[in-house]
């Protein structure tokens, strides 16, 4: 399996996203191409500066993608897909506005395919992955795979911008059947898919604080040993902003806690690039 | 030369399609004046030469409408027109006439704005296709 | 029929309905054009045609000027065929040397430029006139009806209508699919705006249907086939099997008290409760008969030899044999009384229905809130404690592009009585979250006020959310609802122990399919399509087919009462003459002209064309033709025509409209 | 001077008016029946001066300038929950972004807000290098907001030893045709101080 990645802004420097995904995908046997010479999509900064510069930044990934031979691009980031995703819309609706995106581009040699795509890496994990291959890897794992992990309670947080506004994400709970088929245990609550504020974290850190909190406060009011994303930007915010809400959960990356029961050590996973780190009982599984 | 204004009838059924024109009279849902509606009872009783008839006597367009299937007020009225529709344009089409030209559609008697969507779109779809030449067609 | 050889004297009269069709339609030059016309008379505009100076001029003119043949270009004949026709009629002219051209719905009503619906018009007009030149006079018959009428549906609407009509004389049939009448009214407790309780005033009325000696109930019973026409109707019930004998059955409920499958969710307290296998819905259930829910009987489901009712059945009632059994009655006319269904919240995630206990539907909170109900009717949450705080979210799944776009009516009105009754049986401090408040009826205003009055918080603001997870943490295990209060502009946030959504109303389940057994039609959003919105609210397109209660669309208690009697009315009128005209309009065989290749007969959806082997012709029996017109669009010998859509009238119309 | 009975309405002249209301999704307002379910849905609605229903009632009230001219557009976080429970279907978050656009261009952001900087300071970013890096993003922004700078410090540091502070930019190789293909980015108000919004 081969994909054109889009790593986007935030990734490299993300709390360990590149360092898991990387080691997860090697496991599985996956290849990420990252797309040459990317750009920034302008996430929601940019549609609210100009839209036709928007479009023009989003085309111009599509377009490097479609020159390496790739119809679909995968991201990591929820901003960069819901980004990147609005312009494959707005593209594919106004044709004559292709063409002069075309003509722009062609300066690069570039050209816009408006039969282009964009899906996120967890789509990859829970809809690519054959089960086979999942179970193959979990019980016999590099090094074993760790037991006692189903007594590890993870919330799941998916953000805003995966699953709005469009709602379909399918299976919509991709990411619990996930955390509960690599052996962790999910718990339910009702902020996954609040919005963390990270867009405005920055400049309104105090104005963002309550929103930072109810997401954790509710994998907190449900027990749970961590919380896990599928964004650098809500990992960022979750787990910076808790310096200020006084709570201390610790805020992953699916892709790390996928790692730990593909066997992985948590330092190839850089989790010890987290902010709040996660305790060792978690890390190594809860025998009793 | 001034500008192509096509002749279209439509023969509606009293008990949907009708109705539906009358609901998009009654909320001003406005359509090309092309059309000129024929009213019948029930589609059914549709005699294929009334269409043939029709485009003799020069008609652009024929647009036929009737209720949903299962929504009939004679049983099957229109499952029967259905078939009958299919054998007049088979037959018109041997004399080398364009098939768009006759359309039958079903539109209950709620769907005031769904006639007026029928109506423009058939009005620009008999437009596109320009005048007639069934008649000379025929004769030949 | 009267064959007419008399020269058509034509006179053709332009409405201006006020300025309906005088603001678009040039009336003086569509009338200046008709006088052009071949055969035409006399032509005259005028202000209103339907009025009775406008029927006037067209009575003296027929018999002043010696007309024989009448256009009026107005209104749709939907509208005002047969006033016009009268006209003819009592001038002295056959009804049938009438045609109108419809220049209002189909010209000046949907014709944006002036000229075009001018021109249109002239269009119309020159044909009504072609087409009326080859109209006949034709005869009617009057055949005998059946003096009852059939009502679907065992609510408040079908009993109201069962019982206007039963004291009218007329025999009543009552098929009503669950295991007793009632309805949804059968499972409220008090009634806005009065507060009167609903059983108080209901009980009595099942009874007396139960007992009228008109009125015959079949429960647990379905329609299965509607044939024949207005005065004359088949109808085949099907009972679906009680496997309990009704004749025997003393309403003990000892079955009910014995049967060990105890588990299964009510349906009558929208799952609150659990009821046996052989279960009565409720108390006053009529009949008080039970049945056997076949799926879920240890013995009629399960294959196991269980029998325990049959056993304590001291009226030897039981019947674990019983098979469905058809009824065949005839009826006069059918009301539907279908009634509605309550909309699922569950697509709105965000207010945690099905996923946060103290969310109830407003139908789960009618029987939490009744005295029959789960807990007998004192106001309490799963944890058996009252609530101390409540909020009421309007407008669930109406008003709302998403799920209907409709407003349902009744919920603003039953959420001020949920209030109420909150305050009054708990003290409950409540918040009812509204877009706007509709109390449009008779004393509806004065309840709104006297809720308001007594310190029920009432926010302007659609409910955007209910989520368990609190601002604080003494509200932990309290549900918060945030809304914007739009009128102060800020975003409330308010901790409670109890939700009740007020949702809004949708056809009952099936009433698309049973609607098309006489011939019903549904709108967009699947309610009975009435004849006329404002002047046929209670008739259908299918004469003899009314319409009573919420299957028509959302309506309150008093409306639906109005309207079933409104129904039964029509029946009454419709039957108390004892006969019904036979349309004219249809199928005529020509002898002469007949072939005797029977094509006709395999098309015809009545059975009405017979075969005459001594002349070998096809014959038409007037009684059963409907005047579809199948027959005439296959006769290749064009003997078969319908009267007034015959080939001669319909093709002069087509031939004029494209000249 | 003119006599006046009391607040009139700012006057909003058509051209403004009519050119929101061709934009793509401008006449969806009109369908908006004030319920309030996105103000209530919206994250940050406690701190705008106009939640997005009052926004809508604004500009329907020919108030346009008053509209462009609030802090909401630029406490819209894009979380589209106002989108997905709008029970007319309007979709909220595009028509702010609309607003927003026509903000920037016609430069009417209220003074002393600070999403404007932290907009300028990215788009800056991405206009010289075609990528973006928080660190690049917070110096510039900290120029303008100092406090929120220093703020900012000790996070800063922990990120170091975390090696993930990145100072060095990230760029795209193919700068000058980025440049060429971004037609505008936003000039800032001259916000000058820190007036908390």
């Amino acid at each position: 399996m081969k994909y054109a990645f889009y790593p986007g802004c935030s990734y490299s420097s993300a709390a360990g996203y590149k360092e898991s995904v990387d080691a997860v995908i090697r496991v599985l046997g996956i290849r990420f191409d990252e797309i040459p010479d990317w750009n920034c999509c302008g996430a929601t900064v940019y549609p609210g500066v100009s839209e036709k510069d928007t479009m023009l930044l989003g085309a111009r990934v599509f377009s490097l993608a479609n020159k390496n031979g790739y119809l679909e691009i995968i991201t990591g980031c929820n901003a960069c897909y819901s980004t990147l995703r609005k312009v494959l819309e707005k593209l594919k609706a106004d044709k004559a506005f292709v063409e002069d995106v075309n003509r722009r581009l062609s300066v690069e040699g570039l050209v816009f395919d408006d039969n282009s795509k964009i899906r996120h890496v967890i789509e990859v994990f829970a809809n690519d992955v054959p089960e086979a291959l999942w179970t193959e890897k979990i019980t016999s794992g590099h090094k074993g795979t760790r037991p006692g992990f189903n007594k590890i309670k993870v919330a799941p947080y998916y953000g805003c911008q995966l699953t709005r506004p469009w709602n379909d994400l399918d299976p919509a709970d991709m990411l619990e059947q996930l955390i509960e088929k690599v052996g962790f245990t999910t718990v339910d609550h009702s902020a996954k898919t609040m919005c963390c504020g990270a867009s405005l974290a920055v400049p309104h850190a105090k104005e963002t604080r309550p929103l930072i909190k109810r997401i954790i406060d509710g994998a907190v009011y449900n027990k749970a040993d961590i919380v896990t994303t599928l964004c650098p930007l809500c990992q960022f915010n979750l787990d910076q902003g808790q310096a200020a809400t006084g709570t201390a959960i610790p805020v992953t990356y699916f892709s790390q806690i996928i790692g730990l029961a593909l066997g992985l050590e948590p330092e190839e996973l850089g989790l010890d690039k987290l902010l709040i780190r996660v305790k060792k009982d978690v890390l190594h599984g809860r025998n009793n | 030369m001034e500008e192509f204004r096509p002749k279209i009838v439509a023969m509606v059924c009293n008990w949907c399609t009708y109705t539906a024109a009358d609901l998009a009279g009654t909320s001003r849902l406005d359509y090309p004046a092309e059309i000129r509606l024929v009213r019948l009872m029930c589609t059914g009783m549709i005699d294929p030469k009334y269409i043939i008839k029709a485009f003799l006597d020069g008609a652009d367009g024929v647009f036929i409408g009737g209720c949903h299937p299962g929504d009939c007020h004679y049983i099957d009225g229109n499952i029967k027109a259905e078939k009958r529709v299919k054998a007049a344009a088979s037959l018109l089409e041997q004399f080398g006439f364009e098939p768009d030209r006759l359309q039958l559609t079903w539109i209950g008697a709620s769907e005031g704005p769904e006639f007026q969507e029928h109506m423009k779109h058939f009005t620009q779809t008999i437009n596109a296709l320009g005048p007639s030449q069934t008649r000379e067609l025929m004769v030949l | 029929m009267a064959v007419t050889t008399e020269k058509p004297v034509i006179g053709v009269y332009v409405c201006h309905c006020g300025m309906n069709i005088a603001s678009k339609v040039d009336t003086e030059a569509v009338k200046n054009h008709a006088r052009g016309l071949q055969n035409v008379k006399v032509a005259e505009e005028y202000k209103f045609m339907c009025s009775s100076p406008g029927q006037d001029l067209i009575i003296n003119d027929i018999k002043k000027k010696g007309l024989n043949r009448i256009v009026v270009a107005s209104c749709s004949p939907r509208m005002h065929e047969i006033t016009f026709r009268k006209a003819c009629e009592a001038a002295g002219i056959s009804k049938f040397f009438f045609q109108m051209a419809n220049i209002r719905e189909n010209s000046s009503w949907v014709t944006p430029d002036k000229d075009d619906a001018t021109g249109k018009a002239k269009e119309l007009v020159a044909a009504a006139v072609a087409r009326v030149s080859h109209h006949k006079d034709l005869s009617t018959r009057h055949v005998d009806v059946t003096k009852s009428v059939l009502i679907i549906g065992g609510g408040i609407a079908g009993m109201q209508a069962a019982l206007t009509a039963a004291e009218a004389g007329l025999k009543v049939v009552i098929v009503e699919r669950e295991p007793s009448i009632g309805g949804h009214m059968a499972k409220f407790d008090k009634t806005f705006p009065t507060l009167d309780c609903a059983a108080c005033i209901m009980t009595p009325k099942m009874v007396s249907v139960s007992q009228h000696e008109n009125i015959t109930v079949h429960t647990w019973s379905e329609v299965e086939s509607i044939t024949g026409f207005v005065g004359n109707f088949k109808v085949r019930v099907k009972k679906k099997p009680r496997y309990v004998d009704e004749e025997k059955c003393t309403g003990c409920g000892v079955c009910m008290e014995k049967c060990p499958s105890k588990k299964i969710t009510s349906e009558f307290d929208e799952g609150l409760t659990r009821r046996t296998a052989i279960f009565s819905p409720f108390p006053q259930a009529v009949p008080k008969t039970p049945v056997i829910d076949a799926k879920n009987c240890l013995k009629l489901g399960k294959g196991k030899k269980c029998g325990i009712c049959e056993k304590f059945c001291e009226a030897d009632a039981i019947n674990y044999d019983q098979e469905p059994e058809f009824v065949d009655i005839n009826a006069g006319a059918v009301i539907y009384a279908t009634g509605f269904k309550a909309f699922d919240p569950t697509p709105l995630g965000q207010y945690g229905y099905g996923r946060y206990q103290e969310v109830y539907t407003s139908l789960e909170f009618e029987r939490l809130n009744n005295a029959t109900g789960p807990t007998s009717g004192s106001i309490l949450m799963k944890n058996g404690k009252p609530p101390e705080t409540v909020a009421i979210v309007h407008c669930v799944g109406s008003r709302d592009k998403k799920y209907n776009t409709y407003c349902s009516r009744v919920c603003c009105m039953y959420s001020m009585k949920f209030a109420h009754l909150l305050k009054d049986k708990t003290g409950a401090e409540v918040w009812e979250f509204y877009i706007d408040v509709r109390s449009p009826g008779k004393l509806y205003e004065e309840f709104y006020n006297r809720v308001q009055e007594e310190g029920v918080h009432l926010v302007r603001g659609r409910v955007a959310e209910i989520t368990d997870i609190p601002d604080e943490p003494e509200d932990i295990g309290k549900l918060t609802v945030v809304a914007e209060n739009t009128l102060t502009m800020k975003t409330l946030r308010v901790p409670v122990d109890m939700v009740i959504l007020s949702v809004g109303l949708e056809p009952a389940d099936g009433s698309d399919d049973v609607g098309k057994l006489a011939g019903v039609q549904t709108d967009g959003d699947g309610w009975f399509s009435e004849l006329h919105a404002k002047l046929g609210p209670v008739s259908t397109p299918s004469a003899g087919v009314y319409l009573a209660g919420c299957c028509q669309g959302p309506k309150d208690i008093p409306d639906t009462v109005a309207q079933a009697s409104a129904a039964a009315g029509e029946a009454i009128a419709l039957l108390s003459k004892g006969t019904v005209e036979t349309r004219a309009e249809i199928s005529h065989i020509d002898p002469d002209l007949c072939t005797g290749c029977k094509t006709c007969i395999g098309v015809c959806a009545y059975s009405a064309i017979s075969f005459d082997e001594s002349l070998n012709i096809a014959r038409v029996n007037d009684a059963l033709c409907q005047g579809c017109g199948s027959c005439a669009a296959v006769c290749p010998s064009s003997s078969a025509q319908v009267g007034h859509f015959t080939d001669n009238q319909v093709m002069h119309e087509l031939e004029e409209l494209l000249s | 001077m003119k006599h006046s009975y009391g607040k009139r309405s700012m006057k909003t002249d058509p051209e403004l008016r009519d050119s929101f209301y061709n934009s793509p999704h401008g006449k969806d307002i009109l369908r908006c029946i004030q319920c309030g379910t996105c103000s209530g849905s919206c994250p940050y609605s406690d701190q705008m001066d106009y939640a997005p229903r009052g926004l809508f009632a604004l500009i329907r009230d020919n108030e346009m300038a008053e509209a462009l001219s609030s802090n909401t557009l630029w406490f819209c976080s894009s979380c589209y929950q106002c989108i997905e429970r709008c029970p007319q279907e309007i979709p909220v978050t595009d028509i702010v972004y609309t607003l927003k656009q026509m903000a920037v261009e016609m430069n009417t952001m209220p003074s002393g807000l600070k999403m404007p900087d932290f907009y300028a300071a990215f788009a800056d970013n991405l206009v010289h290098f075609g990528r973006v890096t928080e660190s690049l993003i917070m110096a510039k922004y900290g120029v303008k907001h100092p406090l929120d700078a220093l703020k900012n410090i000790p996070l800063a540091l922990k990120l170091m030893t975390r090696k993930r502070m990145d100072i060095k930019p990230q760029m795209t190789k193919n700068r000058t045709s980025i440049r060429a293909y971004l037609e505008r980015h936003p000039q800032p108000p001259d916000t000058s101080g820190e007036k908390n919004s």
